[in-house]
């Protein structure tokens, strides 16, 4: 019997799982943002993920793994070992990765980003930026892996990406949300932090929900094929997430918002190690994340002053940081885990990536800030960006009264 | 002929209007409004940020009634709207001048009612 | 290893994720009508599903591959070559596609359609006149395919069923409109169109979503079996969904029911040909098809005067006529594609199609509407179908004060 | 090839499906309940997830199966015969079933109960009370199988759970409704019943599709293993769900909350016996479930005077027996199925379930009651469970005016 | 100046709308509201459970107009919003002593329309 | 006592509250109206067809206070409202002719704030 049948099932089942929590990225968005701004964080979100499949289709995928699909049917079907057309469906769940770029820094510039400046800075992320990381960390490239292995013992381990993907945008939101700025009525005159309410906290569950449920495809289906599906990562994604999830709630008082994104921390923390750590240590891992989500965003906000949000700088970057070291502590066979890591190559490889993100998020946005400008009028921001960019808002009937 | 309009607290107006019926006057007109007064803003926290509450929720009853009903329906509204609390609202008293029943065409106090 | 199981496993995935995108079709419109009527879809699209499913178990299957399911449990599992009872989930994998004809359909008719006389035609065009055509193009009934392709050198190709499902579903909507007649206020004395507006865009935005999420398991199962899943028509899908969306993007000017309407008609379109087109070529046809149903949506609503609520038209039969014709062009070696197909074969099975589902709409919505009547009175749809058939609002708390 | 990958593979997506469930009943209650609980439902939704995985994991895995995780990962990943950590992915699946009990008890809690108080009473359940009857039926425990086997001719057969996961959850919920006593306003002094209108209906109808959709990997994937899984269990689901939807369509006059709950209580019904009945045994016990939950729920709430918000008793506890007792008469040859089961085993396998479910649900609720009280004060519970325990509201911006 | 205010059927507004503007009248404000009269409550059932509906919608339009177009004003609304059935609504008159338009400071007559 | 409702533009409602605060109104009362008026009915376009947007969102203020304090809070609101554009809003004046505290009984001017 032929296994790359099997595999391509597997990975569309992956693909298709992390395709959905990019409607999570963007009802969490929508729950979270004011009503004037809904309609702009779907539009975006969808609109990210789809300049994103066309850069990383044309450039990134090359840039990272150096290989294309400009060949006829017939040989792409087989490319590689592969049958079935496998490379194609793995570029589909890699691409569904490299997508979350975008779609995590939209939680931070939500509600006053311009349209067309972010397609452009979404494009120019997904196209070199990430695919540079992710090509040196997983597949090998520039030799930065084989000098960590013959450095500190071993190479980096991020199995699932909480560093190529999570701290990568999180920290890459660090830019862009420095870059644009705090949104008009944030912080007073004398520098206090103004509320601005959620809209929608049903729609930030569902969102919290859908991202839950898919990320047991990024993380399990990040074994590439049927055969390597490993229980552990299974066991240890949902207890990291429940640890997350906990922790955030004692942490943020029974605040809806710190539950569901808390669950969401545990997540992004254990992708790195899911594969090798032991489920009480994925347990804590996730608790850990959970309570430093809580305690990262209050200090963001009040101490930085970083209008981030949805706080995806403490979740994504904050959590994903934490993730890769945390690999390289919980991952020791001392801890009951599978072994491989040194704790070193962790601190390395993690801190490697996080300046990577922060410098290419000062770059990038800041370029396209001198050049073209990164934010709404004054005047459309006080409208919302439903009405200045999409010309209807989320409920015409009931808004613009027919 | 008066109308009579009460600023009360949401959760009274079905005591409100208990007492108005009991009295005979079942014709009101009720409205969701936002009121600032002795009770005010007041500042709340949110997730480590501060955010001003300067309105709150009130409801605007009205009824329009003969001139010697006035004193029997503020007595009415008065103790039913009655918390003994600050916010419990106001009553405001002003005259009409002319009422038409739109179905029939009746005027004044015949309309009413 | 007996892979029976496996292929169970397979179209299970695929139907739970075709089932899924029923709640995709429910939450678009009810997303895209008055707030009166969103009660009315959601009940509306479940019950013709549970309508499609009696129709098509009892008559539809039997009609189409000449399978029933009457005889005791044993052999049920071992009808065909298959253990597992396999044909069992291959009946509710294509029942999921029969079902979606009413689905589609009813983004056509709603706001205004009568109950009872709607289950009644999903009825008849579930138990026997979309099986009709799909035995006469998946089965190879009545020599269709075999004339096809002695006539023109090749049998019609349609995948996942662009024309089979689609441009059925949607001209055959066209027959339901063109008798039901356009809302009331939708068109001025002097013919001008009044917008009707949309009452809430993240549920319409929600549905699309979870109906491009589940295309994935509508289009890489048809592979029928894990052994045949192909990377190809799942890269394909995605390049489509994405042409779709940026075209609609464009063309639509950023207005939220046009792109992620476009991502549908992109997978629409693709449909048909996925496992033999290349991905360039995926991209191409999806492009086509968002541009395609923005201007066609407009066509439709002021040129014909046809009163289209969710567009299923354009976005269904117009598309999904297009993805037939397409599969011929772009799946042609010369294409890059893996050919096996001809122009011919895929218009005149395109045609045929459509023929079939214009004729058959006329016919079966003309006859009840003479017979039963299909409208709701004026002052039902005054009310809305919610408080006419449901004797509740949407959000009755609010709505209907306890 | 191995085949454990397979099975993780397989058991992943079902253990998904089911965690998305959770989602389900999360969003079927913010549909059911009234505004001012919205939050508290999605909250406590998450919450008793996060406590049972705890309870489970540390405690109810090993009073069920006999099995713990505290070993290093080596070993971990090969408990049993298996590889590729299939244990750890088995447990997460069953964790799923076992975190249902309190998701099926929260919609009928909702709305009054303290926060606290009901975390203390879900762990005990997940921890003790659920595991120890799944035990005794799934794991044979106590020889309680083999007494039914000897005594009526065959073990007690609950394929999927309408008895071990449902009727224990609809039961235990019943000594936890009748200790909290009903909503405030909901009795008038002379003892009729007063309406209280649910919120929000495309919430409850989105619950409703995610758990539809989530069934057919509770009842597919419980086959344990790919090469177990069963196309008649599939379609046995989809016909008893249509069955459910349809008659309580019919019997519920057209009401949105009676139709999308019927097609649970036919998916409810059909777990116990799906991979034994004919199709048509399993549409007939799906139409049964659908009118019994009908009528159940309008019976308890006027006649037993129990405020059983969103109907638990009757949907799962109610049609969870009912199924259990259906596979006795269905799943015979003489029916048409597969046989192997006897009606005695059945009922009294059932009611053995069902008790302990009274019994447990009296005791739990009761000993909590006395110790540190169950119930929201009155002017919390008139202020909202929102505002009172998580101090925000579900639409913050709206109501709390910024 | 005059106020004329008119409780009436939510659906009848465009045409209450259009028939003042009809007669010039132009300047109005619309608010919702619900209303309590002789079409009072009633019961009505859900899943066997009864409710009672005690206020039914309603729209409130304000128009502020020199007192010789009252007659006008109130002939067109009573006009436009009668479908002679129990809840048409009504219309109260009552005194409006001075006028600001906020934009230009012009006062009374001149600040309307 | 008078009572002044002003019209104005619902952006506008945080700085006319703080401009009354500044002379001492604090009692206030709002609510969510749709006007109609010079800034009429317009025309938009959606996805290819028409549609007309007759009433424009306004706020409703109400303020009851001693008529002696009617010009200041007239001049008040007029500074803060007052955008140049048209659709700034109307204030309008009527007399009330008792107010009554709920809470306590007072009655009129010591009922007020
Ligand atoms: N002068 C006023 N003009 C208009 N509305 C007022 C006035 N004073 C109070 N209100 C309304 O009455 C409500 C209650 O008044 P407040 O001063 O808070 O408490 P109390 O009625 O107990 O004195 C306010 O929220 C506001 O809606
Ligand atoms: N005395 C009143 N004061 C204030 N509003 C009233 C009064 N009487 C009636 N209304 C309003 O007018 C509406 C219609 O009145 P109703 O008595 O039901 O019918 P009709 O106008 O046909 O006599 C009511 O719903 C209420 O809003
Ligand atoms: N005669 C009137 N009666 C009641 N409300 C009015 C009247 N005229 C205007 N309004 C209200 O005031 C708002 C602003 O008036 P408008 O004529 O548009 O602009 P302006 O105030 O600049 O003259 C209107 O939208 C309406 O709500």
């Amino acid at each position: 019997m032929n296994s790359s049948g099997f595999d391509v099932f597997f990975l569309t089942m992956g693909a298709a799982m992390v395709l959905a929590m990019h409607a999570g990225f963007a009802f969490l968005e929508v729950g979270t943002v004011r009503k004037k701004n809904q309609v702009n964080a779907l539009v975006r979100v969808i609109t990210d993920f789809g300049f994103s499949t066309v850069a990383y289709f044309f450039i990134g995928f090359s840039v990272a793994y150096g290989i294309n699909f400009f060949a006829p049917v017939s040989e792409l079907n087989n490319i590689g070992d592969a049958s079935n057309g496998y490379e194609m469906v793995h570029f589909f769940f890699l691409l569904t990765f490299a997508a979350a770029i975008p779609a995590i820094i939209s939680g931070g510039v939500t509600e006053r980003i311009r349209f067309w400046p972010n397609v452009l800075a979404s494009v120019i992320l997904v196209a070199l930026i990430y695919p540079f990381y992710e090509g040196l960390i997983w597949a090998g490239n520039f030799g930065f892996q084989a000098w960590l292995n013959s450095t500190f013992g071993a190479e980096f381990h991020d199995f699932a990406g909480s560093v190529v993907v999570h701290a990568m945008g999180g920290f890459l939101a660090f830019g862009a949300v420095f870059m644009l700025g705090a949104r008009k009525g944030r912080y007073t005159r004398d520098g206090r932090v103004n509320a601005i309410l959620p809209s929608n906290i049903p729609f930030l569950a569902l969102g919290s929900w859908i991202l839950c449920v898919g990320w047991f495809g990024f993380n399990v289906m990040s074994a590439g094929n049927a055969e390597g599906a490993s229980g552990l990562v299974a066991i240890n994604s949902l207890l990291a997430m429940v640890g997350g999830l906990l922790a955030a709630l004692v942490a943020g008082r029974n605040d809806p918002g710190f539950v569901h994104n808390g669950a969401l921390a545990g997540l992004v923390a254990i992708c790195a190690g899911s594969d090798i750590v032991h489920p009480v240590g994925a347990l804590s891992i996730g608790i850990v994340a959970g309570v430093g989500f809580v305690y990262g965003f209050q200090l963001i906000q009040t101490r930085l002053k970083l209008d981030d949000v949805l706080g995806v700088i403490p979740l994504h970057g904050g959590a994903g940081l934490w993730g890769g070291i945390a690999a390289g502590i919980f991952g020791s066979t001392a801890m009951g885990g599978a072994g491989g890591v040194t704790f070193m190559s962790q601190l390395v490889g993690s801190l490697t990536g996080v300046s990577i993100a922060i410098a290419g998020g000062l770059l990038v946005y800041g370029a396209i800030k001198t050049t073209m400008g990164l934010r709404l009028s004054e005047e459309d921001e006080y409208m919302g960006a439903d009405l200045a960019i999409h010309q209807v808002s989320a409920n015409p009937e009931e808004d613009m009264g027919a | 002929m008066k109308k009579v309009t009460a600023i009360i607290k949401p959760f009274k107006l079905d005591d409100v209007k208990d007492a108005l019926l009991e009295i005979g006057i079942t014709g009101m007109t009720v409205a969701e409004v936002r009121g600032h007064g002795r009770q005010k803003g007041h500042t709340e926290l949110y997730r480590g940020a501060e955010y001003n509450v300067d309105f709150i929720p009130k409801t605007e009853l009205s009824i329009v009634i003969p001139s010697d009903q006035v004193d029997a329906a503020v007595e009415a509204i008065r103790t039913a709207a009655n918390t003994g609390k600050i916010g419990d609202g106001k009553i405001f008293i002003s005259a009409i001048e002319r009422v038409v029943r739109i179905r029939t065409g009746e005027e004044n106090e015949e309309a009413l009612s």
